[in-house]
């Protein structure tokens, strides 16, 4: 299976994305450059982290116009996979793929730190290697991650199981959640309402080596695997 | 064809957090400044850019608002001042 | 053609009181002027008053610095270059530098640092290394000052964005408080990069006809004369110069990086280098001294961002993200090329030239014109009168161990509390929380441990790093102070499991016209190498930063060291907090009566005084053997270095430093009962670790082995309690407690103010 | 004493890098807007507070800026209006 990686000027975790692909899940994957027009035939295109064109004005505002971007819209109306992490979450929300936007960390401060995470559903193209309420530990690493909409849109994502992962406190094992950032209803991750579009602030990527602290997610890919090679 | 210069505001739409106007508030009343009630923060953007006419000018400063420089799920806009430079 | 430049028009004319002015000494005057063989111009002035100045020209400190060892087998690079390089085997090479952004810090804290840290990512990229690491290392007053707290904050928030922007993880550094840096805070970026050695790249113009070719930003009229500005008192005065604060863009400095890293693959250029202190000017006649090559500049040539900037201007800003690349002649479209796939603009701006002369022209006017490399070559060095201050001598020799005790100190947990929640001993989480310290995913050991460790990618190698100083030794005896820094770095290390290999230096100093700041620097100096030739740890490079002093005097003497080391493989990398319950405790190197200098006298009986621990180079190159051998033998679960607060400070740190998995331990201290309390627990005595392991006899032997005295003292436990047994009794501390203090130290002192906010708000941040 | 509502602009020191501004010029220009010439960023900040009169509230208002709302080094501001609210 391939997986095709944006790189936008400014990503810088695009290389993290790439090597969470080839050497930890084993499988293809290929740099898109912002200014390509198609997708080199990749199956899953991922968003990754970093800042995009400098996102001085708002992260991702400006990457959802460059060329790449319309081709990654064709291809999630198509209904393929499209994960975007961290900025690439923020992009995919400003592209309109996800609802929603991220915005300043309430603490108006860049949060760095491995956080715990709740799946709250199992049954999606991106989490289905996990088990609901599964706990999994990632690093977030994001100045802008403050999960913002409105409540119709909230209960819809709730309703509709749209809300993928959430944040939960790292001591004790009670499911008590919180928000690292100030995001509404501690929401970590959705995916959109066709299923094939997920956005998360935490960093899988980063969490596929338990060398570097965390391996937990490796599911995420092996999830995208699982179902689309199937 | 003559230089404008466009002043706007983007602001949080109401009702959603702001933090830094609230943090904001907080510092100031640390300082001392105890009268603050309130206080919002937005951006201030002055585009200078050639037009036909004020009109035209205005007009295509709110197309910039609704493409980019303003989010519609959570900021509002306004055109400020329209001056010529 | 060599006409002598005629003066420009709208150029004021040179007084002496213009000269004066641009910070030259009548001499150095008369030196330009026999140079030149006539008066130099007003944009001659500039030039050679930027090139002159401390920052570029090491006036003050280069006979000094000669005395330093560079050299090792795996060094490839010494200082000389924009960055040092060592190999670490399998065909790897590592550049690493550190560079001090204090006065700009001390004026606008968020842009100074940031701009510090864009600085030192250019001097590593253009030899050629992939940024993979910065570090830092960083003073400021006491937190209970407004401004220290506004300092600390923006500079903290600075070096954040701008790595985090470029993507670069941030993994460790050091924060000390201190009333000395009121006013004055030091600002030192360290960063790391890795290469294959054949990548290796220098900043040496050559080959006349080459084009030279200005990359990146706009030049504006940022920060003219930063650098003499960075060289001058901090006074009133430099407060009226904030406008020329420089803003940093991290966005085109991510560019710049990718860029220039494709430029040196390609084998398109000759040579390349940050336009950073002193900019064009600096960069242009370094890299032409270098090659011994002739260079000719038109200033009409450069892009700049406000119309009917002056040569003088061009050639002295300091606008951030520019590179200066001589590129092959015949290739300029190849450059093109590159640059344009980033967005980048490149302007053809001179060429490398026959002639021996630095010339520059506006146009087809020769505004300025140097003869050979004299520019650079002709700055004269200075070794001023080195007198210690008596009141310092005084300080050394008091007797410490006669200072009274508090009645709380009866109760030694009060003690140790209260040393736990001193900023400088307490933990740097809100600090280093908002620096990304894992892009990349080479992060094995990020900040928050002793050293910071990395995995090398394609090898089973990994790499350690740390910062280290301790001003207030160096204060009080800088020679000592020195040798601790570097043997504290090499200390640390060793204890994530790396052979320490070679240091960078930034040597943070007050006035060196003053004598006793001149005895400092000296000794220091001999210190550090002293310390770098018994610990085989060459210097490659470094940075000086003098005049750090403000209306109420110098800064402690802060020779900062930045350590590299290599871990053989990755599975030897060691952390510092305890890490399985039931595994034994072991000390390296033994307890001393020594308490000078110490964090003890300082934060409890508010004292600086006493002669600092003494530093046994031998024992401490022994120490570190023992230590790498446990490792490789997999005997150690943990270790951690005894420093500041010393060993009950050290121990609480193993039991609470990670919050999340504190673990409790039963400790026995009875055999030094001969040793008065207080030293016992809060002596700073050098060349000790605090392991943990399962294995203690394998650990005792390689100690044995080494001839480093060694003893088990106690046992890693499941509670909740850091037990401590001394001569007649036994202290009970509550880990909440401890952790309480040590955690919230920071947090506490920095929510009751508006100086994060303050900082939040106004730094021009990605929003 | 009555409530005033006082806003500010802060914008980035004329001569100092906007990366902010050149940012949001180069995007609008790749949008198609080529009218512009220039764009500067800086922010709009409204407070709510009590005073005496509208000329109390500006002169507090112009305190605050000088304490925390604009960083002397690299930021100007003006007080754009004055009402009750
Ligand atoms: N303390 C020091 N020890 C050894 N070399 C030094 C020291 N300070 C500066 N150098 C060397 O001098 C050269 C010029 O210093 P550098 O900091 O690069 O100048 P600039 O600040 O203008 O970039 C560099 O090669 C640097 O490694
Ligand atoms: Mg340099």
């Amino acid at each position: 299976m391939k997986f095709g990686i944006v790189t936008f000027p400014g990503s810088n975790c695009d290389f993290d994305a790439y090597h969470a692909i080839v050497d930890a899940l084993r499988e293809e994957a290929v740099y898109l450059w912002h200014k390509d027009h198609d997708l080199a035939g990749a199956d899953v295109v991922i968003l990754p982290g970093g800042f995009s064109y400098g996102d001085y004005l708002r992260a991702g505002a400006i990457a959802r116009f460059s060329p790449i971007m319309t081709e990654v819209a064709a291809h999630a109306r198509r209904g393929a996979p499209v994960l975007g992490i961290c900025n690439g979450f923020q992009i995919a929300c400003e592209a309109g793929l996800l609802p929603g936007a991220l915005l300043r960390n309430e603490s108006l401060k860049f949060v760095s730190e491995p956080v715990q995470l709740r799946v709250e559903n199992a049954d999606t193209l991106f989490t289905n290697r996990y088990e609901v309420g599964q706990r999994l530990t990632m690093p977030i690493a994001h100045g802008d991650g403050r999960y913002t909409a409105d409540d119709e849109t909230l209960d819809r994502l709730e309703g509709e199981g749209q809300v993928v992962l959430r944040y939960v406190h790292s001591e004790g094992d009670a499911d008590e959640y919180w928000s690292p950032n100030g995001s509404m209803r501690a929401i970590a991750g959705i995916v959109s309402a066709q299923g094939n579009v997920m956005g998360l602030m935490p960093h899988p990527e980063r969490a596929v080596d338990a060398l570097l602290g965390s391996s937990d997610g490796i599911g995420i890919f092996e999830s995208m695997l699982a179902r689309v090679a199937a | 064809m003559s230089r404008f210069r466009v002043a706007l505001h983007i602001v949080p739409r109401r009702g959603l957090l702001d933090p830094q106007g609230k943090a904001v508030a907080d510092a100031l009343h640390t300082l001392g400044f105890k009268s603050v009630e309130d206080v919002h923060v937005g951006r201030h953007v002055v585009v200078e850019l050639d037009a036909r006419d004020a009109t035209a000018a205005e007009k295509e400063a709110r197309a910039m608002c609704e493409r980019l420089l303003a989010n519609p799920v959570t900021e509002d806009f306004e055109i400020a001042t329209v001056s010529t430079s | 053609m060599n006409v002598a430049p005629r003066p420009r028009p709208g150029d004021p004319k040179v007084t002496p009181a213009l000269v004066a002015e641009h910070g030259l000494t009548e001499d150095e005057y008369q030196r330009v002027v026999r140079m030149l063989g006539r008066e130099p111009t007003f944009t001659e002035l500039g030039i050679v008053s930027a090139l002159w100045n401390e920052h570029c020209a090491y006036k003050h400190s280069r006979p000094l610095l000669r005395t330093l060892p560079t050299k090792a087998p795996w060094v490839l690079q010494g200082p000389g270059e924009n960055a040092g390089v060592i190999s670490i085997g399998d065909g790897i090479a590592v550049a690493f530098k550190i560079e001090s952004h204090n006065h700009p810090s001390a004026v606008e804290p968020y842009q100074g640092a940031a701009t510090g840290v864009g600085g030192i990512l250019r001097d590593v990229f253009t030899m050629g290394a992939r940024p993979m690491a910065l570090l830092n290392s960083l003073r400021f007053g006491s937190l209970d000052s407004p401004r220290a707290r506004y300092l600390f904050a923006g500079a903290v928030k600075g070096i954040g964005d701008y790595g985090n922007c470029v993507g670069v993880p941030t993994v460790g550094g050091e924060v000390v408080f201190d009333e000395a840096y009121e006013g004055n805070p030091l600002v030192n970026a360290m960063c790391i990069g890795t290469m294959r050695e054949d990548e290796l790249m220098r900043a040496v113009a050559q080959g006349v006809g080459n084009p030279i070719i200005a990359v990146g930003a706009r030049t504006g009229r940022d920060g003219i004369h930063g650098a003499s500005f960075a060289s001058a008192d901090l006074s009133d005065e430099s407060e009226a110069k904030r406008p020329q604060v420089q803003v940093g863009d991290p966005f085109t400095e991510k560019l710049l990086l990718e860029a220039s890293l494709e430029l040196i693959r390609s084998g398109a250029i000759v040579a390349i280098q940050d336009m950073g202190a002193a900019g064009l000017v600096s960069s242009s006649a370094e890299m032409a001294a270098r090659g011994d090559v002739g260079v000719t500049i038109d200033t009409a040539k450069v892009p700049t961002r406000e119309p009917g900037m002056a040569p003088y201007e061009i050639l002295l800003s300091e606008s951030q993200e520019r590179m200066l690349v001589v590129a092959k002649r015949g290739r300029e479209d190849e450059v093109r090329r590159i640059l344009g796939k980033w967005d980048l603009t490149a302007a053809v701006i001179g060429e490398v030239i026959e002639e021996p002369v630095y010339r520059v022209t506006e146009g087809d006017r020769v505004v300025a014109e140097f003869p050979g490399t004299r520019l650079v070559t002709d700055c004269p060095t200075y070794t001023p009168p080195a007198q210690e201050s008596a009141e310092i001598t005084a300080l050394r020799a008091r007797d410490v161990s006669r200072v009274p005790e508090r009645p709380e100190e009866a109760d030694p947990l009060w003690t140790l509390t209260r040393l736990l929640d001193a900023p400088t001993i307490a933990s740097k989480t809100w600090v280093y929380r908002q620096y990304d310290s894992t892009v990349r995913t080479n992060t094995v050991i990020g900040p928050g441990g002793d050293a910071a460790a990395l995995r090398i990618r394609g090898t089973t190698k990994g790499l350690a790093a740390k910062t280290d100083c301790n001003g207030r030794y160096c204060y009080l005896d800088p020679r000592m102070g020195a040798r601790i820094a570097v043997a504290e770095a090499a200390r640390n290390v060793a204890c994530t499991g790396g052979r320490p290999r070679a240091i960078t230096n930034n040597l943070n100093f007050g006035n060196p016209r003053k004598p006793e700041v001149y005895h400092q620097l000296k000794e220091a100096i001999a210190g550090m190498a002293e310390a770098c030739t018994a610990l085989g740890t060459p210097v490659t490079g470094g940075n000086v930063s003098l005049y750090n002093e403000h209306p109420g005097g110098a800064v402690y003497p802060t020779p900062v060291v930045g350590m590299v080391g290599v871990i053989e493989s990755i599975d030897h990398i060691t952390r510092s907090t305890f890490e399985r319950s039931g595994d034994e405790i072991i000390l390296l190197g033994e307890p001393t009566n020594e308490l000078g200098g110490s964090e003890y006298l300082h934060t409890i009986h508010g004292i600086v005084a006493g002669a600092p621990p003494s530093c046994d180079l031998e024992a401490e190159q022994a120490l570190i053997d023992a230590l790498l051998e446990s490792i490789a033998l997999g005997a150690v679960h943990s270790a951690h270095d005894c420093s500041d607060g010393g060993l009950a400070v050290a121990l609480a740190e193993c039991s609470i430093m990670n919050r999340a998995r504190m673990r409790g331990a039963e400790v026995d201290l009875s055999s030094w009962a001969s040793l008065p309390l207080r030293a016992l627990l809060f002596g700073e005595a050098q060349g000790r670790v605090i392991v943990s392991t399962a294995a203690s006899n394998v650990v005792l032997a390689s100690a044995k082995r080494h001839g480093v005295p060694a003893q088990q003292i106690g046992w890693v436990r499941a509670s909740h309690t850091l037990r401590i047994r001394v001569a007649d009794r036994v202290i009970e501390a509550p880990l909440a407690v401890l952790a309480e203090a040590y955690h919230e130290a920071i947090p506490r002192r920095m929510s009751r103010s508006a100086a994060a906010v303050e900082v939040a708000f106004t730094a021009a941040t990605p929003a």
